[in-house]
């Protein structure tokens, strides 16, 4: 009944090459999709899928052209839909590998629903977001991750709308992974890109992207090599949450308040014990949430890495488990009875 | 033994009947209304049915809101529709009398449960006083006043059942009353109550009580002098079964995905009149249909041409808001040039409308209703059984042209029924299925490198060397990467507009019925065909130069279909609409100038009517 | 420049009746919705608004005939849009009071764009969302909130889809105030309706709505007498969270794991002063996140009243600031002058 | 002086020129050809413009994706369009001169920077050899091979300037050798390059210095023997300002809503080429706009409809995708009869289509693409200046008649100039915005009782005493409640479809220009205007007997054009889509078969070609 072709067993040895279309992107010199796509094209080889079962699928926007450059099946679809076209190829198909490649606009503004609703129910598909916090295409609109009050081509004296905070939106949907990576950061996204790969269920992954062309420098206050060892805080599963250039800086959590705060291991008697220890594979999604709005407090770093990474049954796994399961029961049916089910008579 | 006892009492025979069940919400006239139609269908009576649901999901008991119908036209000969003006009206309450009286034909029979006639619900029906004793009512009716809440009582006497499980039986106290009337069998009505209630024997003894007392009332009673016989109409001999529009469009979608072996994906979001085809195929899994609800309309449509892009058969369900908003994602289909089909059950509109009346006022969206120039095939089906022929007819299109096609049906069709006459497997319509599996041109893949007819190869995921990439900017016209290039979007427009005129060829031509020549052509298209034809056999038997062509494809339009609008002195075109086939008509035809016929009150055309129109127009 | 007609100063004393349109509600016998009009109809009398300045709007489904039960002005929209609706009347006329009275399957199925971004704006709508985890209208299908598994006409093999949590999806998108009740409780949703018409910004209230004709007794499993006092934990604002019948059970916060337990007051040394004290004013939604997740995990309560009360400017209030600004720093530029703007030259 | 100077080259008239810039998007071709055009509005001509921008953000350097171009048709008589076939192609580098090359006029002026013409960019630009050695181009055009490069350097040598400043510089030499040629005075231009980089003097000055010398270059060098002079035409006496149809529909808007005092309220979602008028209006705070940009189209125009409910004057700007999108929204405003304007600035289709092209395929969309009977106004802009009238007219019908209107323009008009005569307030159209106050009915408030042009009042929250409730289910006919009654129905559809007849009250009828009868009447609507009357034009000077009609208004139409249609022997309808308007007029006009000429490259119509076409006709 299922459309599948022969999937070729044994695996060809992939290098970076197999995954170039050969057609070169059209991004904008120093725009920050060339090192996301240098990453992706880097680690389908090892992701021990063939070529011909992996599609990549987008929306509209710069970021959205990213299937035409990998030799892949892929859709470019329209803007903000990528997940429910995904949607419909991983339920169809779930032994694909499905890839919804997006942008700040597409998946977080016109494309909300399909995202919020593709997380939840943890469909494996695996969508990674390239943040620029502006509409590039379209050549510099507000976006819903532009800052409050940032002055825009749309929003000349600031915008007057708070942004989302994509990975704590992505946890209150459902997610059961959620990572967040920087451009620039090149083997960091390398990590991530290839947990998202291994992870089975909704996958989010936000991309800090900078767009030299209309949001230039949105992530030097992290990136800066000056501030980068204070900003960046590397999240690492059963590892405490440690940053700064030596390492002894730590996130702890009060008991009492409920909150966490900012230390320094060896001052005040802060010891390595006391820092919070990250745990991504725990079900309640509470601790990565806290994490996810740690910058949003003055004076705390930016978490990158993997906020969440949980196995769920997936709705893929579910809705076939279900159709095995009355295949199996009913057997196949023949046409003939099918088409006389029911309460039927017969003239003669 | 029914049968016997009844011997005292004079029989009628009669060609055809229309009765209409009317009541509460919950006084189960649905299930009535149907157990009944299936005692004339064992009877081999040809018919139709229509349901009349309330809008509201449930309005207090007694009001008029709530009031619920079935209407069933069974008879002797060929019947196109539930009826215009039913013969028999039962009414369970006060309510029910009010909304529907106006539609029974004078001299008709009227049935009330007087026992419902009570102060407080014949003021929640907004009678001053009791119509019952209205003497202009007794005039023009045939009164049968029935207190079947006392006679179920009575029936159900020391049964220890509570008085509101007692009062939940009437409803079968009507069904025996008709069985008798229409001199049915009893045995099969018991048996189907027995395994109803299998799991509670109580209540299947207690309806069984109740069924018998109403068929005996009418037996013994002095009430009713005479009973009808409706004999059998010659039916194609074969095995039947009862079945709506949409369960029709569900079992044909499920048709194919047997027939082809290939999965049929249905993405789709709930919406009244359209739901029951999502539900039904919800129950086809091992069957090789996925069905996926999805979050919104735009999701449904979208998970649907993905599914297609990864080589399903793709489709999805909707009625007239949702097509508005799947309008963007047709675009896309168009321009990818995927199969797939839409479902649209036409609805009251505009906006939310009037969401329970059917209505046929979507033909000129789904001809149009795109942005650029994004034409696709739209086919309609004409009545509950065509349905099933329309859902693989409209597949069969989409695969073998790889484009989307939309599928017209309505409110009426949908929750409509007739007698469905299973068809043997062997002589459905074959769908093949083919997808690429090597390269076109060159060793490499080149997914709009077109065959003759203008359609482009179908290469899926999960097929090494083909991988490509399509989408919704412009392509080049080979390659399918992207292009700005002038030219290549004007020879795009043009060949994929020429590509679906090329659809002609699975078009068949209109054979008119009736005159094939002469005074009148009536010109219907999609849910109206039922009563037209009725209409157009009505004043052909009268010697009337009446014809009729019935459009089951709207695009392509039927190659000789201008030959025939010439052969008529006028054309009439009616519609449940304000003039949209009339409109199309005339754009395609110029010259061709059709009157119009248009009813938009959210019911279908009365047969009677339109014969008195075309009658003027002689 | 605004269309505000002149706004009657002293406000009349108003009584529940002045609330009532007159049309009688057309629910199913039974149905919670009827429980959720009388406590919105007695709670607006003591809001203060003159009853012409307050717009109820809502989308499509049984929850959604709402407005025409109100004597107010009052929108019937489309399925889902409620919010984009609102946010128009709001935006453009402040100084409304603006209600959105939607379903589960209106605000987060097709309506779950508008929500999170009505949520993360901060516009001072106050949506409440009549929750029977069904779709009413259109007779028992599966809506977002429907339990994983759950048989329904449209899932009869069980939903493949795990539900949303409501109040953590509203966390996630920026809602600065955020709440629960239930529709047999209707003191407390008299004070939660009370306290949401209070908020300025985002408003979600989350009903626990019963739809006896198509999911009956969704919710026995809180409600029931039996189960109810160790079931629901009702939270107040800088009261420590206590639930059960003597009030002895209590949720704790352990420092080390980061996650909440669930402890008795009395036994093994646990004090009452162990136990987490609810604070809905913080900044940081994390605490609202954890109670917003609490009943997600086995033997713990099911948290009613409000997890998060924070204010903050509403983009309403900052749009109108920058229009104020933008007036009083150019004042009324004739007409004239302002279409001769730009570079012009003159043809004698 | 620098007239002077000019002296002893030879001076020829010209009435009309076009002249096209293309460069790199690093070139500063926009920039370039704007100013040009500065020039020439200063020295009085009458003029249009379009900008041709790369699709692609920013295409690497050199490439032919990255191609940006700017054209300007200037001169002594009244301009209608751009112009066909530039008379000069500027060409800063081989990638500019590859793509454009195709368009100039045999015997046309190219001036190419030499010093772009290197091995590197010439492989990015595809060329196996340096074309400007080639003899063919030699022999079809008038070559000036100018190494800017080389002159800017020179021109700026111990400027102490970066060489990549310098390089920036270049495209004021250009600037500057179009001024000699077109014997345009340098004060003004030097004067802006100072304003323009007043923060950066060493800018200004670099750049002053470079226009100097292309000024220069073509006053003493050998290569340039004769220059241009383009006599001022007569334009109407008054004050312009040069304005794309998207700033003219911003503006238009605003001027609503200083004229009516009343808020406008614009509720939009960015979509190429429409943005634009997006980023005009939220710079209009302080004259009474609201601009929400929401999170997609449908929130735009749902905000829209509720800023109308509470009383703003609600409009929406989208293009093709955003139109289908937004489609359910407009039924809800036809059925809730809320004054809305929605723009659609029409680009290539279908689907994501061909985002920077132009295109006019959804005129069929705006009249049809809503499910129901849900007819709605529908106005098409004629050029950049007219998009400020029509903006104003559109809300002008909207609040009149309480309804949603459609105006259509295009990325042609959207993104091209023209002079806008700066008009006097007080001659603008008035617009007069009423609330309801008071009940209008036995002391209730009844919101659809309507006036004798079937127009409902308008009663918005604040107002005490007219609480009421409005909604997209079928409503009674007066209180607006949901009403369930299908003959209700039924006169709802009617009056709704009859209210929008009545609009051609406010549409004035068409008067064809040329010939009143005849041999062919032109009809076209919205963007084509000026190529069509252009072509007119050319014909009625010829003595031909050919009439133009253009449509503003496409519905209703105009009360006349069935008669002024009658009064040729052909019609020929010019559009870039596929025959919309062909198809409407037939349906319109039953027994009128209009030819159809149909250009599809995303290009607006050239005069010539169709000029052309007419004579074949003849
Ligand atoms: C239905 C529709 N609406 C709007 C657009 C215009 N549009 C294209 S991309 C885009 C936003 C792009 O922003 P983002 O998703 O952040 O991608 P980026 O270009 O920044 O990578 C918009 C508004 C469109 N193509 N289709
Ligand atoms: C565009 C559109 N899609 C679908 C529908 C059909 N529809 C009406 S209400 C509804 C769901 C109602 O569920 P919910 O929002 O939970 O409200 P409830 O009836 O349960 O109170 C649906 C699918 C519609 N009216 N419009
Ligand atoms: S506009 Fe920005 S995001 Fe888009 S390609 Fe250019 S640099 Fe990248
Ligand atoms: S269907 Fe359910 S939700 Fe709707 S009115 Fe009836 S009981 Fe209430
Ligand atoms: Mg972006
Ligand atoms: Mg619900």
């Amino acid at each position: 009944m299922s459309t599948n072709q022969a999937v070729n067993t044994a695996l060809p040895v992939y290098t970076k090459k197999d995954f170039e279309s050969g057609v070169d992107p059209r991004w904008c010199p120093g725009c920050g999709d060339y090192s996301i796509i240098n990453q992706i094209q880097k680690t389908m080889p090892t992701v021990g899928v063939a070529r011909e079962n992996i599609v990549f699928v987008s929306g509209i926007g710069c970021s959205s052209r990213f299937p035409y450059y990998m030799n892949n099946y892929g859709m470019h679809t329209l803007h903000g839909r990528a997940p429910a076209f995904a949607s419909g190829i991983k339920v169809s198909r779930p032994e694909l590998m499905v890839w919804v490649m997006t942008g700040d606009g597409d998946a977080l503004a016109i494309g909300g629903n399909h995202f919020i609703h593709a997380m939840r129910r943890n469909l494996d598909l695996k969508l990674v977001m390239f943040n620029n916090r502006i509409y590039g295409l379209t050549k510099g609109q507000v976006s819903p991750t532009s800052e409050l009050g940032k002055k825009t081509k749309s929003t000349p004296h600031g915008s007057p709308d708070y942004p989302f905070n994509p990975p704590a939106l992505a946890l209150g949907s459902g997610a059961t992974f959620v990572a967040r990576t920087i451009d620039v950061e090149g083997a960091h996204m390398g990590g991530v890109l290839k947990a998202a790969a291994e992870h089975k269920g909704s996958v989010f992954v936000e991309v800090f992207q900078n767009c030299p062309v209309f949001n230039d420098g949105a992530y030097t206050f992290l990136t800066d090599k000056a501030v980068k060892a204070d900003m960046l805080l590397r999240m690492e599963h059963g590892k405490p949450l440690l940053y700064g250039k030596d390492g002894k800086k730590g996130i702890r959590l009060d008991a009492q308040t409920a909150q966490l705060e900012a230390v320094v291991v060896g001052e005040n008697g802060v010891t390595e014990k006391d820092v919070l220890v990250h745990d991504a594979k725990r079900d309640d999604p509470t601790i990565a949430f806290m994490l996810a709005n740690l910058a949003e407090k003055h004076g705390f770093p930016t978490p990158i890495g993997v906020f969440r990474d949980v196995r769920k049954p997936t709705a893929d796994e579910l809705t076939w488990e279900m159709i095995e399961k009355a295949k199996s029961q009913k057997g196949d049916v023949d046409l003939g009875k099918f088409l006389a089910g029911g309460d039927t008579w017969t003239i003669k | 033994m029914s049968t016997q006892t009844a011997a005292p009492k004079s029989k009628v025979q009669v060609e055809t009947v229309t009765i209409r069940f009317v009541g509460d919400s919950g006084d189960g006239m649905q299930l009535t209304g149907t157990e009944f139609t299936k005692a004339n269908a064992l009877a081999g009576n040809d018919l139709a049915t229509f349901p009349d649901y309330p809008a509201e999901i449930r309005a207090p008991a007694g009001s008029l809101a709530g009031v619920s119908g079935y209407q069933v036209h069974f008879g002797a000969r060929e019947i196109h529709t539930p009826g215009d003006a039913p013969d028999v009206l039962v009414a369970m309450n006060p309510a029910a009398l009010k909304t529907n009286l106006a539609d029974l034909r004078t001299g008709g029979m009227l049935i009330v449960n007087g026992g419902a006639f009570t102060e407080s619900n014949l003021e929640k029906a907004g009678y001053k006083s009791n119509p019952l004793h209205d003497a202009a009512l007794k005039q023009n009716y045939k009164i049968f006043d029935v207190d079947m809440n006392k006679l179920t009582e009575a029936a159900l006497a020391g049964s220890g059942l509570s008085s509101k499980e007692i009062a939940r039986c009437k409803n079968y106290f009507a069904l025996g009353l008709m069985y008798w009337l229409y001199s049915r069998p009893m045995e099969a009505q018991l048996q189907s109550i027995a395994k109803k209630f299998a799991k509670k024997p109580e209540i299947a003894e207690a309806n069984q009580k109740v069924f018998k007392a109403g068929y005996a009332y009418g037996d013994t009673t002095e009430v009713f002098f005479q009973r009808y016989d409706v004999p059998a109409s010659k039916l194609a001999p074969g095995t039947y079964r009862n079945i709506t529009g949409n369960a029709a469009v569900a079992l044909g979608f499920a048709t194919v995905a047997k027939t082809t072996g290939r999965q049929v994906f249905l993405g789709s979001y709930p919406i009244t009149p359209a739901t029951e085809i999502l539900q039904e195929m919800s129950h086809f899994k091992e069957h090789g249909v996925v069905t996926f609800q999805a979050e919104d309309e735009i999701a449904g449509i979208g998970s649907a041409i993905g599914a297609s892009f990864a080589g399903a058969l793709g489709c999805t369900t909707t009625s007239g808001p949702g097509l508005a908003l799947k309008s963007e994602m047709l675009g896309l289909a168009v321009i990818a040039e995927l199969p797939l089909v839409l479902v649209d059950v036409q609805r009251g509109g505009p906006s939310t409308g009037m969401p329970t009346k059917t209505e046929q006022s979507d033909l000129l969206i789904a001809l149009y209703g795109r942005h650029g120039e994004a034409p696709l095939p739209v086919l309609a089906a004409q009545s509950p059984v065509d349905c099933f022929y329309a859902a693989i007819e409209a597949m069969k299109i989409a695969v073998k042209w790889m484009t989307p096609v939309i599928l017209l049906t309505d409110g009426y069709l949908g929750n409509g029924s007739e007698p469905f006459l299973i068809p043997d497997p062997a002589k459905l319509p074959k769908i093949d299925v083919k997808y690429a599996t090597a390269p076109n041109f060159e060793g490499k893949y080149m997914p709009y490198l077109r065959n003759d007819k203008l359609v482009r190869p179908w290469a899926i995921p999960g097929t090494a060397g083909l991988e490509h990439r399509i989408g919704g900017l412009e392509k080049d016209s080979m390659s399918g990467m992207v292009s700005y290039d002038g030219m290549n979007h004007e020879r795009m427009v043009k060949t994929r507009a020429q590509k679906i005129r090329n659809v002609v060829e699975d078009v068949p031509d209109v054979e008119p019925f009736g005159a094939a020549s002469g005074d009148v052509l009536l010109l219907s298209w999609g849910g109206t065909f039922g009563s037209v034809r009725g209409a157009a056999e009505e004043l052909v038997a009268k010697g009337k130069k009446v014809g009729h062509a019935h459009l089951r494809w709207l695009n392509p339009l039927p190659k000789n279909l201008g030959k025939v609008l010439a052969r008529y002195e006028k054309i009439l075109v009616p519609e449940v609409n304000d003039g949209q086939l009339a409109t199309y008509v005339r754009s395609k035809f110029p010259g061709v100038d059709p009157l119009q016929y248009n009813h938009i009150h959210g019911k279908p055309l009365k047969i009677s009517e339109l014969a008195g129109r075309v009658l003027e127009l002689l």
